[in-house]
């Protein structure tokens, strides 16, 4: 009877299914972004008050909402947001996070000293209130968002990279390479930039989905985007005031960020299987 | 002399995804009472497998053929519940690596008394006279400040002083088989002589039998009354330490002894081949200087010797 | 070893009990108030049906303390607890009335004398005299930063037991209608304790103040014996609770356990209205809605464009579809029932054709035919700006924005918090801004005009409209007043700068067991009346 | 142990201080008049007005310049004085002391319920690694940190609290309003302590040790509590601590949809009113909270672990 199931297992343990699953929704939801003008069904931002708060059907699948705004094409409209912040924060962060890292990990001295500090002062600072006091300071938007999530974000890849830098600058390798005479620069990029940047991947891909979340809450905070942005934060902000009324305007943007968070926190998972041999089963022949 | 322990075609291989992997092929050998068997081989060739298929201790993907007989009973597919009273009293293990065979988190004396605590329907000694028994032991292996040294961490003694600790959690509960994993290879050399003379006067003084697994030549000189020689998931040639040690039959033999320093340090070419990928032939042809055509064809067979046997078609009796 | 492990240990647990004990002083105290609030509230039902009649009244704002000098406190106190009373108040026709003043007159240019009502005692018995007016509207005045732009009191001066004089920092002919303020309510000396530290507000209202919870906001009043005036009910107590959710609001009501809430989410207006224990009221407010054009720009300077922006606006679609029918399209500036509202004057009623006619008149046509107008290349774009605190300014910007682009012009919306959008406005970084404010803040003709036409940040100056509110400003005849506001209104709305498209409204949600609600619309929030009662 | 106990108390301070400074100088650079947001938040739109203004900016002393104020503050600060809220016109300790104990208490709640599910279904996937057990708490898992919380929290509401009528929908009047928060807040950590169990698990089951504490044949049982458990705790009060953090974070956004009178709203509202004072306190009790209790972790993880005394501070 469970044969069925424990076949499933095994396929499981043995494909990184997760792994597949991740890029397939990903390629997915980038697909979606790119070509959003042509799959909505209406246009996302026009009003038709005659049309408001009506239930999904058929002729609106996941109905409308209170400007009688068509919920599917601005749930197709926010993924663009959601997506382009995303790959902001984790773009500038990895970047800063990486250059930094590089630099304090491999020259050390008062330069690693002072930026570990700094680094030491945000991290002591759960992130979302961080950001939350940053964007209120300088002023809501969803630029600002992106610069008060970046000000925290770089400091994990700092840290990582740092961490991967020291170690690597012990090893017996990089010696040889000096003795040969290559330049700082050129160990830097070609012995210990190589070896940072797997665990950089996993770690941007496993942020992406928390990055997507972060941007909503601030949204929904009031933070972030502002209305009418189809940004999902906003939208379930917005059928907040509706939940007895209208719930379906509250539930289907949760379900958009849930997806996409999911997509990337799988990528980032099955790629951590993939490539961390840490987690990797071995076989003990010795 | 009886056979305390008979393994008989043992065969181990690892699932690894949808491939089977054979690491150990039809090995086979036997251990009387008070018997030390040594068991040489390069890195990799399969001999901590085969004290850990012994013991049942290897990894859920592991499948094991052939018999393994204790006493005369076959154990080598009886339950784990039925087999774990075996282990530590009948056959227990003094495993290879001190620095990470020990719980870090875990006072030593503690861990050293657990084998006896745990199973307290058979010990029914106290606490104290556990305690003083096994500072008993401390001393016999020559740790330092012997009474210290039973609360202390193991991060805090040095990777010898782990090692004899590991001796003795092998022998505290006198057990009639012991299988000895690599104990010299984390002992610097001045200490190396020290354990050694450990393992021999246990030979002596508590008349119990050893799996002597090593890669060190000379210490398997000093302790076994047998050695096998392992190489790549087989063993090539079994026989006296006499006769092996003098008169290696097997061109890997030969060539093991011929690498040993005091021997002038000739190291064998080539590498073992990998378990993924064996030779349909020997598994020693690729390497072995004296290869004639049937050796990539065909597998050797065994061939009987004194209290042994040789893997090798150039060997004629 | 040991001794490290154990040290370790002692120094944690050590820690761990300070952090404890520095929260668990508060936490003793707070929990305490809690539970005595939360077993009163859960025995309320039982008190009804004996002896007591407790009203339960929803209030919308986060209460953090009953004292006066907190404007919201001070507006719970005066119009939801009825506990403490201010000097004058403005009846629903906008006219002011005696409280605890019985008269009033403007002595000098800058001097008011007010004359007090003389059988009134506080809650503990001491008397209401001149000395206790001295001292509370001095510490409001200290406390309170809102008061003194608004009453324009510098100082008071008492003249005898019941006579008080006040001086105002420059000529005001409004001081009355000031002192209607719920800033400015009476409490006994007595309030605070010698330390000067406030305790329970001792008013003079019919309710007298029985407890009040810092924590869950939650304050108590009963029945006081000794009223100075006639009041006609059965209630015994009343408890406002601080429900600033407005959603928890509605569902309170809805579940029985609040008799009064205001300002419940438009969507729960069908299920409350369907309810078979709720009752629904809607009120146009005087707080209104108002559309700012940024005069700084060469395309609001053309008439044209401003009043085709207005015309293009659907104003009663936006009340009945956006607004759930809540609130309401005025006649003029004001709110139509205000004495001084000039409702004679053009509303720009929706017309979407003489909206494009006008931008055709200005130049702004469709030449490209992409849909949008343009005017020597450039296409017409306006950037509205709108902030978060009024639920009805974002749903109304978003509503302009598509009134917009059905004749043609194309809109962004922002919203942001107000401190950041009168920012913008200062700078002149804006087209249109959709602010939000209360007429009757203080009641009287000249505030409103003065306030937000005169004082404007968007660069809008029409000097005989000034003129006018000066005008109305100085003479203390109310018949001059009202002509000249009217006046000034029919000015302003003809610029058609500043424009009200849409009226604030009052929506409350109320048990079908109370009766005698009335609502006032010059009242600062929503003011629960003294005579209502309970079935 | 007292040496490092010392440093790491300098730390806590240098942190706090850090910490401190730069929320006060962001809050007084941003854009924005202080005396305007004051006033809306105390009155609204209409007791903005210039008179108003200048009263304000007369009575705070907000006309003078900012390093002053700072020095000022720093100076109160050490005295135990963090001001008055501009907002509140009260003791800005006053103001936490009330609701700091509801956020400890929904904190509490919530870290207790996450701690009593995660850890036990961490040691659960990683007993059954590559079982469907393991699948499902793996799933779940991914399911926790891709929902939003506040989406959860809607969810929540629509259905125990709108459809069923089960828990009340916000406030805390009885003791049934901590459900819904508790449960939502918890939910957002339960991921990282999952994982890090089940990581910290295999890789403790995977050591040497515990193939010789079954060579020597202890009954695995024994062997899970003794060594393998023992061994998997400290990452995980690492992990622990950190999730402190989360709460706080998280507490900002439930607190809100719940109506739940503690720290969270109050600084959201200071951040609104520009109440400086307020915000500093709110973000120095955040900050010292946070790494308070990630020293005591770390207080507690060098009692754990002998190691630590060792390799880390020398003897």
């Amino acid at each position: 009877m469970f044969k069925p199931i424990n076949r499933f297992i095994d396929f499981l343990n043995r494909k990184n299914v997760i792994l597949f699953m991740g890029i397939t929704l990903t390629i997915l939801i980038i697909i979606v972004a790119i070509f959003a003008p042509y799959i909505e069904p209406y246009n996302p931002t026009k009003m038709e008050l005659s049309q408001k708060f009506i239930a999904p059907c058929s002729k609106y699948i996941l109905g409308t909402d209170h400007l009688g705004r068509d919920i599917l094409s601005r749930i197709i409209e926010g993924s663009r947001v959601s997506l382009l912040t995303a790959v902001f924060v984790v773009g500038i962060s990895v970047f800063i996070g990486l250059t930094l890292g590089l630099i304090s990990g491999y020259f050390g001295g008062a330069v690693d000293m002072v930026l570990m500090r700094i680094v030491d002062v945000l991290l002591a600072f759960p992130t979302i209130i961080f950001a939350l006091a940053l964007s209120t300071m300088i002023g809501t938007g969803q630029i600002n968002l992106i610069i008060a999530i970046c000000c925290i974000q770089w400091t994990r890849y700092a840290r990582v990279t740092r961490g991967e830098a020291v170690m690597l600058k012990n090893a017996e390798y990089i010696d040889a390479a000096k003795t040969i005479g290559n330049s700082n620069l050129s160990i830097i990029l070609n012995y210990v930039f190589p070896n940072v940047i797997s665990k950089i991947i996993i770690l941007a891909s496993l942020d992406m989905g928390t990055i997507i979340l972060y941007c909503a809450s601030l949204s929904f905070l009031g933070l972030g985007a502002q209305p009418p942005s189809p940004e999902w934060g906003v939208m379930i902000n917005e059928g907040k005031d509706y939940i007895q009324y209208a719930p379906w305007i509250a539930v289907s943007p949760g379900i958009a960020i849930a997806v996409c968070a999911l997509a990337f926190n799988m990528l980032g998972d099955g790629l951590r299987d993939m490539l961390d041999p840490r987690m990797k089963e071995t076989v003990r022949t010795e | 002399m009886e056979n305390l322990l008979e393994v008989k075609n043992l065969n181990v291989s690892f699932l690894m995804g949808k491939r089977k992997i054979h690491i150990l092929k039809d090995v086979s050998f036997n251990i009387e009472k008070n018997e030390v068997l040594a068991v040489i081989g390069e890195t990799g060739c399969g001999k901590s497998v085969t004290g850990s298929a012994i013991l049942h201790l290897l990894p859920e993907n592991a499948e094991v053929g052939g018999s393994i007989k204790y006493n005369g009973i076959d154990i080598t597919n009886i339950h784990e519940n039925e087999f774990r009273p075996y282990r530590g009293t009948e056959i227990a293990a003094v495993p290879q690596s001190p620095s990470t065979s020990l719980d870090p988190l875990m006072k030593v004396g503690k861990q050293v008394s657990e084998c006896v605590t745990d199973k307290k329907y058979k010990y029914g000694e106290h606490k104290k006279q556990l305690k003083e028994s096994i500072i008993n032991i401390f001393s016999k292996l020559k740790l330092p400040r012997i009474n210290e040294i039973y609360d202390d961490y193991p991060c805090e003694l040095s990777g010898g002083m782990n090692q004899r600790i590991l001796i003795s959690m092998g022998i505290v509960t006198k057990p009639k088989l012991l299988i000895v994993d690599e104990p010299t290879k984390a002992i610097d050399w001045a200490l190396r002589k020290e354990v050694i003379e450990v393992f021999q006067d246990l030979k002596k003084e508590r008349r119990c039998a050893m799996l002597f697994i090593t890669h060190d030549i000379a210490a398997a000189k000093c302790v076994a009354d047998r050695i096998a020689v392992m190489y790549c998931g087989q063993i090539v040639e079994i026989g006296y330490t006499n006769d092996v040690l003098n008169n290696p039959k097997h061109p890997y033999t030969k060539g093991l002894i011929a690498s040993m320093p005091s021997r002038g340090f000739h190291v064998m070419e080539g590498y073992m081949p990998s378990f993924a990928d064996l030779p349909i032939g020997c598994r020693f042809e690729p390497r072995c200087s004296e290869k004639t055509d049937n050796c990539s064809k065909y597998e050797p067979q065994m061939i009987n010797i004194k209290n042994g046997y040789v893997k090798c078609f150039r060997f004629k009796l | 070893m040991k001794f490290r492990k154990i040290m370790g240990i002692l120094i944690t647990s050590a820690l761990c009990v300070s952090a404890l004990a520095g929260c668990g002083s508060s936490t003793n105290v707070s929990s305490s108030a809690a539970y005595s609030t939360a077993s009163s509230s859960v025995s309320t039902e039982a008190e009804n049906t004996s002896d007591e009649k407790v009203l339960r009244i929803a209030f919308p704002s986060t209460l953090t303390s009953a004292d006066v000098t907190n404007s919201t406190s001070a507006t719970m106190l005066k119009e939801t607890a009825g506990v403490a009373e201010t000097l004058v108040y403005a009846d629903s026709n906008f006219k002011l009335q005696p409280m605890l003043a019985t008269e009033w007159e403007m002595t000098g240019d800058n001097t008011w004398v007010f004359k007090l009502r003389d059988n009134v005692t506080f809650h503990d018995g001491t008397p209401f005299n001149a000395k206790a007016v001295k001292w509370c509207i001095e510490r409001s005045l200290k406390e309170n930063s809102e008061l003194a732009g608004t009453t324009y009191i510098q100082s008071v001066e008492v003249i005898d037991d019941h006579t008080v004089q006040f001086t105002t920092s420059e000529r005001t002919t409004d001081l009355p209608a000031a002192m209607s303020y719920v800033g400015t309510a009476i409490i006994a000396p007595s309030s605070v304790d010698k330390s000067g530290s406030f305790i329970l507000p001792i008013g003079t209202g019919p309710f007298k103040a029985e407890s009040f919870d810092e924590t869950t906001g939650i304050f108590t009043a009963v029945r006081s014996d000794n009223y100075w005036g006639d009041i006609n009910t059965s209630v015994t107590k009343r408890i406002v609770k601080s429900m600033p959710d407005a959603s928890a609001r509605s569902l309170a009501v809805q579940n029985g356990e609040i008799d009064i809430a205001n300002d419940i989410p438009f969507s729960d207006l069908e299920t409350l209205e369907n309810s078979n224990n709720t009752n629904v009221s809607k009120f146009n407010t005087a707080r209104t809605y108002f559309y700012e054009y940024n005069m700084k720009k060469d395309l609001f300077k053309d008439e044209r464009v401003r009043k085709a922006l207005i015309y293009a606006i659907n104003k009663n679609e936006i009340v009945n579809d956006v607004l759930f029918g809540v609130g309401g399209v005025p006649k003029g500036i004001l709110m139509d029932n205000m004495p001084w509202a000039n409702t004679n004057v053009d509303t720009y009623e929706y017309n979407p054709d003489k909206a494009k006619e006008l931008l055709a008149e200005a130049g702004y046509k469709d030449t490209d035919n992409d849909g949008y107008l343009d005017k020597d290349g450039q296409k017409l774009t306006v950037k509205i700006i709108t902030f978060t605190k009024r639920p009805g300014c974002p749903l109304i910007a978003q509503a302009t924005q598509g009134y917009f682009a059905n004749i043609g012009i194309d809109a962004s919306v922002k919203v942001m918090d107000w401190s950041a959008m009168n920012e913008l406005i200062k700078k002149g970084d804006f087209d249109i801004a959709l602010n939000s404010a209360t007429s009757a803040y203080v009641p009287t003709p000249a505030y409103y005009l003065d306030a937000y036409y005169v004082h404007n940040n968007i660069g809008y100056k029409n000097d005989k409209l000034n003129e006018l509110v000066e005008k109305c400003k100085a003479t203390d005849k109310m018949d001059e007043k009202y002509e000249y506001s009217k006046e000034a209104q029919a000015l302003g709305q003809e610029d058609a700068c500043i424009y009200t498209p849409v009226l604030y409204g009052a929506v409350f949600a109320v048990s079908k067991n109370v009766t005698n609600f009335e609502f006032n619309a010059a009242a600062h929030d929503f003011i629960v009346p003294y005579n209502t009662d309970l079935k | 142990m007292l040496g490092y106990l010392i440093k790491r108390i300098v730390i806590v301070f240098g942190v706090l201080w850090m910490v401190s400074t730069l929320t006060y100088f962001t809050v007084h650079v941003t854009p924005g008049d202080t005396a305007t947001a004051i006033l809306y938040s105390i009155g609204g739109e209409n007791a903005v007005s210039e008179k108003n203004i200048e009263h304000v900016r007369d009575k705070l002393d907000l006309n003078r310049p900012v390093y002053l104020q700072y020095f000022e503050w720093v100076t109160n600060s050490f005295k135990g004085n963090f001001g008055t809220s501009y907002k509140y016109n009260k003791p800005v300790l006053y103001m936490i002391k009330l609701r700091l104990p509801n956020t400890i208490k929904l904190g509490i709640t919530a870290f207790l319920i996450s701690v009593a599910v995660s850890i036990p279904l961490g040691i659960i996937s990683a007993l059954n690694h590559n079982r469907i057990v393991d699948h499902l708490s793996r799933i779940f898992t991914l399911l926790t940190s891709s929902f939003p919380s506040f989406w959860i929290a809607i969810i929540f509401i629509i259905f125990f609290a709108l459809k069923l009528k089960l828990l009340p929908v916000s406030g805390m009047d009885s003791p049934k309003s901590i459900v819904l928060p508790a449960i939502t807040l918890s939910l957002g950590m339960m991921a990282p302590i999952i994982r890090m169990m089940r990581t910290s698990m295999l890789d403790v089951m995977g050591q040497d040790y515990i193939w010789v504490s079954r060579a020597k044949g202890l009954k695995e049982s024994a062997i899970i509590w003794r060594h393998v458990l023992r061994n998997a705790i400290p990452p995980i009060i690492t992990v622990l601590g950190l999730q402190i953090g989360h709460i706080l974070g998280g507490a900002v956004i439930i607190e809100n949809i719940f109506s739940w009178p503690g720290v969270g709203g109050l600084l959201i509202d200071a951040i609104n009113a520009k109440d400086t004072p307020m915000i500093e306190g709110c973000v120095l009790v955040v900050a010292f909270g946070y790494t308070f209790i990630n020293l005591v972790v770390d207080i507690i993880y060098a009692c754990i672990d002998p190691r630590l005394k060792y390799s880390g501070e020398g003897k």
